[in-house]
């Protein structure tokens, strides 16, 4: 196959991921006991106004014609529906939020693809001193620390004496001087920048430092540990004993031989990641008040929402799908031998 | 005795020495610290005492003429901060237990199957499992854990879920792989059943597999507990658990009482890298990673 | 003065299950222009002899004596010092060449790297176009520069590490086990390319195998080694056909020659376990030969005729 | 050598293909076309009961194909394989277990053909457990007596091994008391001695050599090596990309190839004695091409220096050069 149909391949499973997915979650908040009406309004309603209200949503049909309205209106409709209570469309609701989103998952890769390299390659390479037990213990001890927790102690530890701010996105003034803007994205960065606005964005920015500590620290754990391994695996093969051999300087051995061939499992597993970074997020976002898709499903799970948690797990399957798409076409820049 | 050498076998002791720990304490940690853990409420020679909220660490407090220690302060309503902590261990550690056992039991059954009996099976067995295991597990074990209630089991199927896909594409790797190696190859010349074959040479094959990754998953058992609980799912007040705890004191953190999170969440660090700890220096000790001669 | 002179040099590795003991005090060396071919079963110490050499041994490695090239003493020598010799002076060609070239890596990229980094090509151009005219000499086509290790094949992935090995025109390769991997005719083909260069370029060579008929081939002497110690060393005409040690003797009848007579005579036995060798002879308990004075005492290696044996029956 | 054999054929291969079909790219879907690897291409062969023959060819040559399929480990696409004039595809239930049980393989790499986690007498006595031999106390017993054949002693020792703690050679000698313990007359022998140290490869040829001797049994001896082969057959066949190229008794195939295939193997061979002055010297351009890319006609054409237009286009036919001595090549025909 060549790399077109691979790509062909791959969008062809993804509906199929979806709709695995969705399956799972439909049945599950349709199986279990309760609904949102009685979750919103308490469980003394009376009878005619529930039969109403379930109406509305489509409550009362049997389960198995309503999971074939709803699989018609995402896959065919391609409309997620709207909200049991305001009745607001759930892409509309998830538009809004995923920005945040996408802007907290991007600058944690940062931060964890940052400190991962830099102490797989310096333990790689300083093979023999401290180093790597340090970054062995690191990668352990950071990978203990529930996110939240992390999360909290940064509030303290470091937005306390410092004065960053712990909850939001923005500062008040600027959430309303963003509203008026005249070029809408959804991503702060991009539309103050282009507004020219740069105190919007530096706002933005240091808002955005804590959580993006926070989750990219926690995820740095993992991105340590299996550079550090992966790195330390091509360093015995005999391709790098070749080029000691060869009289090759040990920094190019590391990087051209050692850390050039890790990129290989480096990147499978940073596909692997994308689903751990999501997680967080939920916990990252509840812990900073960050307005993202997270805090969406979370308070979408609670009031027990079908369409906006329905919605946010088929955004999640499509982001899933996008990035191994993603890590599978990478796979052929990184790896010659790889011809799909 | 020596002294361990190495990030394995200093791994493997310390890692021992804080399992030990946190196992002694889910065993008898509530024992040992009585009623505190629930309530503010002491009772000495038959009369009632309240303690105070919000005592800082290492308060002393003297009640009909017995003095009371609090190392780690109280919470919010009183309670002992330190017996909360000792006590916690025993529903997150049966949680991690229980949802580690289901997730293994299920994935191994499902991996052998799909693995040994292959075809339509075992497309659509890892079309479903490959599309969990992509997808962010927390949100599942949320969705799940929200609307199953409190309760132990309850929480534990939630994070159970999450877990079946790893076991499952980690055991189906290894049937496939050991499926067509030469000793299987040679029971099948020999005449084998394929039961015979399944029990005699493919299980035990896998099963120290699974054994390896029992503790390093037992551990993220426990951070997606606290993770659940920390969200408020999952558990009934007034239970001791460190995640609900950490919760609780969060609101309290920024206002200087720090006492009510901070040691919830350490007590979640320490069972978590124990587990882990041992998890990985066994996996090294026992699987040496090959050094060329 | 001998090209290399290994002195004396006694290696162990510290594993796990306890010390095993590669290498016991082996001495030989290597002459300008010279093949040596140092032979012997797994285990016996012929592969660390070649790392040991270039110093490439795993850090588990406790190393003792000295490996003198041209006169330096590799063991002592600074990381930096060693890392300008190697490639330049001495160079190793490795079992399998399937892993021995980094994949992620052009085959020209191989050489301008080894070049540029010692020095001995001041452009890209230069350096592919020094790299081009060897690949021609040793059989592979020009163009293969531009390809990645896993488009070539294994015979053309081989003389490619060949090339990487001679380009600078080093003093001494060490060959260890170069053609195990390959298939008969492919084998066949790199054995006439090692003669040829051997021919053409005069380079002295240490040519490690388990194959008596490869050393009868392509090396001038041969050293076998039992156990991590010299059982014999001498011209390989000789050895061959007049072997003095009972190993020797055994390890050449062990295996069939086409065309002679069908009967087999293996060695008798299992080679030692190396964390605790036999005491006296290491070979006593599979020779035919041995006495009581084998299993005590240690054989000294004396010279007989020209050759070096180290058996208490030839004393 | 040659000895006596009774007549009978133990194996007889007919027309033998096994072909693999190739993952389809789209198009080849979306035209309804499947691609093939064909790992065996018409191979015939037959072993008179109680003789070797030896089965010679480079990786990829198909050799260990067509041993997979004597054994039933992989479908022939077509052809016939005969077990003492039976066709085994004509065989059901009872009577197709006795014919397998009859027919056991001893495999090429030791360390991955035993069960790591099984003691080494568990897995003597293992083919016994499956096939319910005996009671258990005789299955014991025979598979003891299958380790002390094999030359394990004692056996109690070695039987509660496991296959870690021995040697390579050793290892392989618990791979031959598997698959001698249900007392076969055909033994397979896929490289048995290309995995295992030097000096334990005389011992192995040895043993299997004297096993035959002992159980009059007959033996496919697959190699890439050809001096084994000298050692411990009675003929020899050559294959080459999926297809035999010569095929005849031992000594003169070897005395006096004729393909030249044959030949460039015979004298790829590293050779203790000083090069032979005169003969011909046969050497073949290149390397084993992928066998995707089959070439046409003779397989061998575009690397065979004597290959005429003919050899281009035409498949070449067998062609009598000797008693039972068979070469397919158009030189001859």
């Amino acid at each position: 196959m060549g790399l077109k149909e691979h790509v062909l391949y791959r969008l062809a499973l993804t509906p199929l991921m979806l709709l695995v997915l969705l399956t799972l979650v439909f049945f599950l908040m349709r199986v279990l006991p309760g609904d949102p009406i009685t979750m919103l309004e308490g469980k003394n309603i009376p009878e005619e106004v529930l039969a109403r209200r379930r109406a509305e949503l489509g409550l009362d049909k049997p389960l198995h014609v309503q999971y074939v309205n709803y699989l018609y209106s995402v896959f065919v409709k391609l409309d997620l529906g709207v909200t049991a209570l305001e009745r607001i469309p759930v892409s509309y609701l998830i538009a809004t939020r995923l920005p945040a989103t996408v802007d907290l998952a991007i600058a944690a890769s940062l931060v964890a693809i940052g400190i991962g390299v830099a102490m797989g390659l310096l333990s790689a390479r300083y093979e023999e001193s401290w180093f790597p037990q340090f970054a062995r213990v690191y990668s352990s001890v950071v990978y203990s620390i529930p996110v939240f927790y992390l999360g909290l102690l940064l509030q303290v530890g470091l937005a306390r004496p410092s004065g960053l701010p712990t909850t939001g996105r923005l500062s008040p003034v600027n959430m309303v001087a963003l509203d008026s803007l005249p070029v809408r994205t959804g991503f702060v960065l991009i539309d103050s920048l282009a507004n020219g606005r740069l105190d919007i964005a530096a706002d933005y920015l240091v808002h955005m430092l804590l959580p993006a500590l926070t989750l990219g620290i926690y995820l740095s754990g993992i991105f340590t540990r299996v550079t550090y391994l992966s790195v330390s695996d091509a360093m015995v093969q005999d391709y790098t004993r070749a080029a000691r051999a060869r009289g090759i300087r040990e920094w190019r051995v590391v990087t051209r031989y050692g850390f050039r061939n890790a990129l290989i499992p480096l990147l499978t597993m940073a596909g692997l990641q994308v689903a751990a970074l999501l997680g967080g997020a939920v916990l990252t976002e509840t812990t900073f008040n960050w307005e993202g898709v997270g805090l969406l499903v979370y308070e979408g799970i609670l009031k027990r929402d079908y369409a906006i948690v329905q919605g946010a797990v088929t955004v999640y399957a499509l982001i899933v799908a996008l990035v191994s798409l993603v890590v599978d076409v990478a796979y052929t820049l990184v790896d010659p031998r790889v011809r799909y | 005795m020596r002294l361990p050498r190495g990030f394995a076998e200093w791994g493997l002791a310390v890692g021992t020495a804080l399992v030990a720990l946190f196992v002694a304490l889910a065993l008898a940690g509530e024992s040992l610290v009585g009623q505190l853990a629930v309530s503010n409420v002491v009772v000495v020679d038959g009369r009632v005492y309240e303690v105070p909220p919000l005592l800082p660490p290492g308060s002393r407090l003297t009640v009909g003429g017995r003095e009371l220690v609090f190392i780690m302060g109280t919470d919010q309503l009183g309670r002992d901060v330190f017996a909360r902590v000792v006590s916690g261990a025993r529903f997150v550690l049966t949680v991690a237990l229980l949802s580690t056992a289901i997730s293994a039991a299920l994935g191994t059954i499902l991996g052998l199957l799909s693995g040994y009996v292959g075809g339509f099976l075992d497309r659509v067995l890892s079309l479903v499992m490959d599309s969990m295991y992509a997808f962010p597990g927390l949100i599942l074990a949320i969705a799940i854990a929200a609307l199953l209630g409190v309760g132990v089991l309850n929480i534990s199927m939630a994070i159970a879920v999450v877990y079946i896909p790893s076991y499952y594409r980690m055991v189906r790797g290894v049937v496939l792989s050991l499926k067509s190696a030469p000793f299987v190859e040679a029971a099948v010349i020999a005449g084998a059943s394929p039961w015979s074959i399944v029990t005699r040479h493919i299980l035990p094959n896998v099963v120290p597999q699974i054994v390896s990754l029992l503790p390093v998953s037992f551990a993220d058992a426990i951070i997606t507990e606290a993770g659940l609980t920390f969200l408020g799912l999952g558990i009934e007040p007034p239970t001791p658990d460190w995640g609900f705890d950490l919760n609780k004191g969060r609101q309290f953190f920024l206002a200087g009482y720090w006492w009510i999170g901070v040691f919830p969440g350490l007590m979640i660090i320490l069972s978590v890298l124990g587990f882990l700890l041992v998890g990985e220096s066994l996996n090294e000790l026992l699987n040496p990673r090959k050094v060329e001669a | 003065m001998s090209l290399l002179r290994v002195q004396d040099l006694w290696v162990r590795y510290r594993t796990r299950r306890g010390v095993v003991e590669a290498l016991s005090g082996v001495s030989l060396s290597v002459e300008e222009g010279e093949v040596l071919g140092v032979v012997g079963e797994s285990g016996s110490g012929k592969s660390t002899l070649g790392l040991a050499v270039i110093r490439l041994l795993p850090r588990s490695a406790e190393v003792r004596g000295s490996v003198l090239l041209n006169g330096k003493d590799l063991t002592s020598l600074p990381e930096e010092e060693l890392r300008r010799i190697r490639g330049r002076e001495v160079s190793m060609v490795f079992q399998d060449p399937y892993s021995s070239l980094n994949p992620v890596m052009r085959i020209g990229d191989h050489f301008v790297e080894l070049m540029m980094e010692h020095g001995a090509a001041a452009t890209r151009e230069e350096a592919l176009e020094a790299a081009g005219e060897l690949l021609e000499r040793l059989g592979v086509p020009r163009e293969r520069l531009n390809d990645y290790p896993h488009q070539l094949s294994g015979g053309q992935r081989q003389r490619v590490a060949i090339g990487l090995a001679l380009i600078l025109k080093p003093r001494l390769v060490i060959a260890d086990e170069i053609t195990t991997a390959l298939d008969a005719l492919v084998e066949r083909q790199i054995i006439d390319l090692v003669k040829e260069v051997k021919r053409e370029y005069r380079t002295s060579m240490l040519f490690i195998t388990h194959n008596m008929g490869l050393v009868a081939e392509v090396a001038d002497r041969v050293a076998v080694l039992y156990a991590g110690k010299l059982a014999e060393l001498g011209e390989v005409r000789e050895v061959v056909s007049n072997p003095l040690h009972p190993y020797t003797e055994a390890l050449l009848r062990s295996v069939p020659r086409i065309g002679g007579s069908r009967e087999l005579r293996p060695i008798p036995g299992e080679p030692p376990d190396m964390r605790n060798p036999p005491p006296g002879c290491r070979f006593h308990p599979r020779c035919p030969l041995a006495t009581e004075r084998c299993r005590r005492e240690e054989p000294p290696l004396v010279e007989r005729g020209g050759r070096l044996v180290a058996c208490h029956l030839r004393s | 050598m040659s000895r006596a054999t009774s007549g009978v054929e133990a194996l007889r291969v007919e027309d033998l293909r096994v072909y693999y079909p190739l993952r389809r790219t789209l198009e080849e879907v979306l035209r309804r076309q499947q691609r093939y690897l064909r790992a065996v291409d018409g191979v015939t062969l037959s072993i008179p009961e109680g003789a070797t023959l030896a089965l010679v060819g480079e990786s990829g040559s198909g050799k260990t194909t067509v041993a997979r399929a004597v054994v039933g480990l992989v479908k022939p696409t077509s052809g016939r394989i005969l077990l003492w004039g039976r066709d085994v595809s004509s065989l059901r239930n009872r009577e197709l277990r006795e014919m397998r049980r009859a027919v056991q393989m001893v495999f090429q790499d030791p360390s991955v053909s035993l069960n790591p986690r099984m003691r080494v007498g568990d897995q003597v006595k293992y083919p016994l457990d499956v096939n319910g031999i005996g009671t258990p106390e005789e299955r014991r017993a025979m598979a003891l007596e299958a380790l002390r054949t094999v030359g394990l002693t004692p056996p109690e020792e070695f039987y509660s091994r496991y296959p870690h703690q021995l040697s390579g050679g050793q290892r392989q000698r618990v791979a031959i008391a598997r698959a001698i313990v249900l007392r076969p007359k055909l033994l397979i022998a896929d490289e048995p001695i290309s995995n295992i140290d030097v000096s334990a490869r005389a011992q192995i040829l040895e043993l299997l050599r004297s096993l035959r001797e002992r159980m009059g049994l007959s033996m496919l001896y697959i190699t890439h090596d050809l001096s084994s082969a000298w050692a411990i057959a009675d003929s020899v066949a050559v294959m080459y990309l999926g297809k035999l190229v010569e095929h005849g008794p031992v000594e003169e195939v070897f005395s006096d190839p004729r393909h030249p295939y044959t030949k460039a193997l015979l004298q790829a061979v590293p050779s203790l004695d000083e090069r032979k002055a005169g003969g011909e010297v046969v050497r073949l351009k290149g390397e084993i091409p992928d066998p995707l890319n089959m070439p046409s006609g003779c397989r061998l054409h575009p690397r065979c220096p004597f290959a005429t237009e003919r050899c281009r286009r035409e498949e070449p036919p067998a062609v009598k050069v000797g008693e039972n001595h068979w070469v397919y090549c158009h030189l001859f025909a």
